[in-house]
């Protein structure tokens, strides 16, 4: 596994300029194809970017994070990275309006990746709603090393599952959940986790999606003592380390709580490590 | 540029080569904006306010945007002085950067304290002396709000200090006359003054009701606040002229930073800007430079409280 | 609406069917509004600060626009209390909108002046005292900045007005605490509060080098000083619960003014917002009945200081 | 004449939604296009609009004013409206830059039109820079009134000289200053005036343009006692008259200095009247 609390921004990031290839509507998200040149070459699953939203006058001063779904660094575009972006307040309104040929600032690639076991293993994805956005991308590199790759998905209802055709190549199984039941089985992503556990189905957990199902996880893995990487999602104001706004509390060393920072030392985290139950309470 | 332009700065008796700052709190310790360009490019790095003991700061969410500004509730969070004079100015200092500390303590002893500290620290150009804090030993109020703590903090400092490092005030645009706090610090032995810290601010998250940020309140920065941060850098300027400022609020480019100047900085000190452009700093500088050659200014010195002019002539 | 809302609101004892109202100096006397919403569909009218005088004002250029924000320095100019209540009044009255006359002095003295005159009209459902202008008795200092000053202006107001009007003072957000002052002034005899003012600010114009306004500092308002506006009105709601505050600065729709209301407002003050949009404040107004609705709040009331609902439980 | 000191704002205003129906390059300036309705029914030459510029998340909280250049109530779209846009900062380069389709959310007809004179007369209409934009709509109203039009242009340069091929027609004589003599006379508009007036040509000016250009224009007229209407340009934060920013220092009645409102007692005004020496002076 990669190194937790390296302290370190993301040595490759970078600021670049992308050009928007295409901008599609898929369920209640925009899937969005960015040019984004060499940068591409050391992103990894698990990274993310730092977008620049709402032009020269805008009045948002501040970069929005968005997890890295795709890249490909061949085909006639050279380097491309795909996005999957949830709108919500204005900013991610303004990047799913943004047209064909559009350029968009960002910073790339941020953070840490997911780490990728040395040996073959069985490996559960589990995704919520946008989360499960890198976790394909993840899952192709997982296959290539040679990892069963199960997936669960997860959302309040179909129109939150994420979950692309081509996508779902990679991966051996794939389920998926809706807390209204419009689609797959009704309930959560958690269900049947314990079950697949002790079916000895899984080696490790990777998750990506809110943070109360982080925490569910985390605590199931824990008991079970399976690791748990997951991506976590903090309100970031630079997402390159300087301002302390994206802080989580983890057990340290000495056993004492650490504020690290989640868009250098994050998003991807040993879930055991993360002191959910402190996150958001005052030390 | 092919005109020649003379760039340099003061702070009491630091010189410096450039005039653009990181702001406090706003860059950490230099180390992730170093990947975006090479400290020693700009005036020089104002490090994230230290306390005497490590800090976890305040809980999350500590950050909310708002229009054309953000609010942040850091609390300061820190590994305290000893852990960062042990691991973080070494390296600020051996990557050639002109490096100011800024200190932060609850009571006017442990200001004291962090001075005694920086004495025998090589490579520091200045000291900024964080009082936007909230004094422990007097219900809280910040230091800066009042004129008797405000001048309690720097006296100790200065004392404790020695003569050599220059003193940099950083003042609160919270009060009711800022150029009286001004006096009182400068009075008590500040060699400058960095104008201005956040507002005090709040925003309301209306899905939960209740106040956004863990820490209820937090301080707003950015664009926003510019045309504050410009009239106090005025006012003060008007009551203080030979004292160097170092102003900041709000600075995104080259324009804003001159505006500054003209009001009657001596430096500039680029905050959040950084978040959204990494390389605002140099960026600012460069726009800066560019600026004063157009419109005439042989060095940033003749620039510095220009738009003061009038005054003696009109009254006012 | 299907369900039935209790939007009333009160300061001291002018009731109104509804809460959200224009600011003053941002609605002129109505007249021009009128054209685009009749102005009895709104909480009530509050006219532009009137002087005992004629005044021309400050020259030109009066306003900047600023990041989320504009300057602006008026100067309180307008035809004095005479020609206003001969002119303006009875036309705004005969509209059946509800009337809150502002009024704006460079002594107490004045202060009490323009009470008088307002004792014997009719139709006036309270009065907006603007204390944030510059005392000429005392270096030009505002009012609203001191606890002396601020309290003795009200005293007067409420001595010479007798009991019957509503007295509504009107803080500056500029002072190191307001919550002090506010204390001042509703022991002085103010019935409401209203905040905020706009924040002391300057525009340097790089091209003329420069203070861009004619009158040098302005006024800023307008979003990015919601964040203060949202903290002052937390904070004076927290010192006085029972105090009806009118809250502004910066609200620009319904989400906005619904922060308010959580933070302790009981009416809401809408100024910049009307130059983008005329039809601002009806529409602000319709949104926050909405979102009221929304979030399962049967009247306005209820939602006042809402935010504060774990204060008692959590001590802090 | 129009009255000038009637503190009313214009009757018909409005706030409508525009639709953007072309947005070209001319010279140095923009002519758009836009689709407006009804409301084109009631703008006058002189009138002007106040646009929102920069979307819902922008930092401009002000709108800008525009005069109309010209107007139409027939044809395919229904009522249109032309303006001249010269990018100036954020707010006018915004406006430029939208595409065919966008729509604009517009005030208008705001503030006082030219007065049009009963009897036919000899009318000089005066513009600086972007200021012809609405003399070619009060030229062809002024026509078919039956005065016989002459027009000065004048700019720095060349590119800053607004005159459509149709607008021309419209017009008995056009004459154009440019200060660096890049086309037309070098020289400035107020330089033929004199001897125009000396020579009887002239019953009475319009005109618009840079408060410095009507300035000169008034003293000459007024010292030939000839009547001048113009349409000033003063910063303005609201443009319906709620504000008191827009403000211009006006010879009273009773002789003193009053101030008015130019975004409802103008931009249209008595060029006598306006107490030139004392714009943005202390009173
Ligand atoms: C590491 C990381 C990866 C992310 N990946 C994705 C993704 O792949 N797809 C996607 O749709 N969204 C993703 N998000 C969430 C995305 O950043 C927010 O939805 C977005 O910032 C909201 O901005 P806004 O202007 O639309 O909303 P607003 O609510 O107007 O934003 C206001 C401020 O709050 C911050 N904010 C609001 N919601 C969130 C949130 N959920 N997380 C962090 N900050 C928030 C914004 O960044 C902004 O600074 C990710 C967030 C993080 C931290
Ligand atoms: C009655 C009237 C009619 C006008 N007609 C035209 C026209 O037909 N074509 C045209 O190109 N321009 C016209 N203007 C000028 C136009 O309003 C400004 O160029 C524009 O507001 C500049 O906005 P900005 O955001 O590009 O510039 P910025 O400088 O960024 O604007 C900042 C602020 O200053 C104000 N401002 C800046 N310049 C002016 C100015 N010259 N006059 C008034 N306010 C200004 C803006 O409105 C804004 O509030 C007119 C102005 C007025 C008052
Ligand atoms: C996230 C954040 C953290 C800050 N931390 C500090 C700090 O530790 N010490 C300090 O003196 N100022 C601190 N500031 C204030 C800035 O140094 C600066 O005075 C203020 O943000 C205004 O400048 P800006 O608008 O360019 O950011 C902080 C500001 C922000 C946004
Ligand atoms: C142009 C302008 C004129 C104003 N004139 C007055 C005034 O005469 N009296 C007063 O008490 N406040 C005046 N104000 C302040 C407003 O009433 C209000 O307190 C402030 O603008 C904050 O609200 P806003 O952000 O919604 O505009 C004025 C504000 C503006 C923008
Ligand atoms: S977002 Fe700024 S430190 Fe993480
Ligand atoms: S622009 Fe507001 S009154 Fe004229």
């Amino acid at each position: 596994m990669v190194a937790l609390i390296m302290g370190q921004i993301n040595r490759h990031a970078e600021q670049v300029t992308a050009t928007v290839l295409s901008n599609k509507r898929v369920g209640q998200y925009h899937q969005i194809l960015l040019n984004v040149g060499e940068v591409v070459k050391h992103c990894k699953p698990g990274n993310f970017v730092a977008i620049n939203v709402g032009g020269p006058s805008s009045a948002m001063v501040l970069r929005r994070a968005f997890a890295i779904s795709r890249i490909s660094d061949r085909g006639e575009y050279g380097g491309t990275m795909e996005l999957i972006v949830a709108p919500h307040g204005s900013g991610s309104k303004w990047l799913i309006s943004q047209p064909e040929g559009a350029h968009i600032d960002l910073v790339a690639p941020l953070g840490t990746p997911f780490g990728i076991p040395t040996n073959p293993v069985r490996a559960l994805l589990i995704g919520g709603g946008y989360g499960s956005a890198p976790l394909f991308g993840l899952a192709e590199l997982l296959k290539s090393r040679g990892c069963r790759v199960d997936m669960i998905l997860g959302a309040s209802a179909a129109a939150k599952i994420y979950a692309p055709l081509e996508g779902k190549r990679s991966v051996s199984s794939l389920k998926i959940y809706t807390e209204d039941g419009s689609t797959g089985i009704m309930g959560r992503v958690t269900d049947p986790l314990e079950q697949l556990i002790a079916d000895g189905e899984v080696d490790v957990i990777y998750s990506c999606g809110p943070m109360g199902m982080l925490a569910a996880i985390s605590t199931i893995a824990k008991r079970n003592e399976i690791v748990h990487q997951c991506a976590v999602e903090e309100s970031m104001a630079c997402g390159i380390g300087i301002c302390m706004t994206c802080v989580l509390p983890i057990k340290g060393g000495d056993g004492n709580i650490t504020m690290v920072r989640s868009c250098i030392d994050g998003p991807v985290m040993d879930g055991e490590l993360v002191l959910w139950d402190q996150v958001g309470q005052p030390q | 540029m092919s005109v020649e332009l003379d760039f340099s700065t003061s702070f009491g008796n630091a010189w410096f080569p450039l005039p653009v700052f990181t702001a406090s709190g706003c860059a950490s310790s230099g180390r992730e904006l170093s990947q975006f360009f090479p400290l020693n490019e700009i005036g020089g790095v104002v490090t994230k306010s230290i306390m005497i003991k490590p800090r976890l700061g305040r809980p999350t969410p500590r950050m909310a945007e708002t229009p054309s500004g953000m609010l942040n509730s850091i609390g300061l969070q820190g590994p305290g002085i000893d852990a960062f004079l042990a691991n973080d100015i070494p390296w600020l200092v051996s990557t050639g950067a002109r490096v100011i500390v800024s200190i932060a303590g609850e009571t006017v002893e442990e200001y004291a304290v962090l001075a005694r500290k920086l004495r025998s620290v090589t490579g520091l150009s200045a000291v900024e002396v964080n009082i936007s804090c909230p004094n422990v030993e007097n219900r809280g109020q910040v230091f800066a709000c009042h004129p008797e703590s405000a001048r309690a903090v720097i006296e100790g400092v200065r004392r404790t200090l020695g003569g050599d490092l220059p003193i940099i005030a950083k003042l609160s645009p919270d009060v009711t006359d800022i150029a009286a706090i001004a006096r009182e610090v400068v009075d008590a032995g500040a060699d400058g003054l960095a104008l201005i810290n956040t507002l005090l601010g709040m925003v309301i998250n209306t899905s939960t009701m209740r106040p956004h940020l863990g820490g209820k309140t937090g301080g707003l920065s950015g664009p926003a606040i510019r045309p504050v941060a410009v009239r106090a850098i005025y006012q003060v300027h008007e009551a203080l002229p030979h004292i160097p400022i170092l102003g900041m609020g709000g600075v995104r480019n080259g324009s804003d930073a001159f505006e500054m100047v003209l009001a009657g900085a001596s430096g500039i000190s680029v905050g959040t800007a950084s978040f959204s452009d990494p390389l605002a700093t140099v960026r600012i500088q460069r726009e800066l430079a560019q600026l004063l050659v157009e419109k005439g200014f042989t060095s940033l010195r003749q620039a510095i409280g220009f738009a003061h002019r009038d005054d003696e002539v009109n009254g006012e």
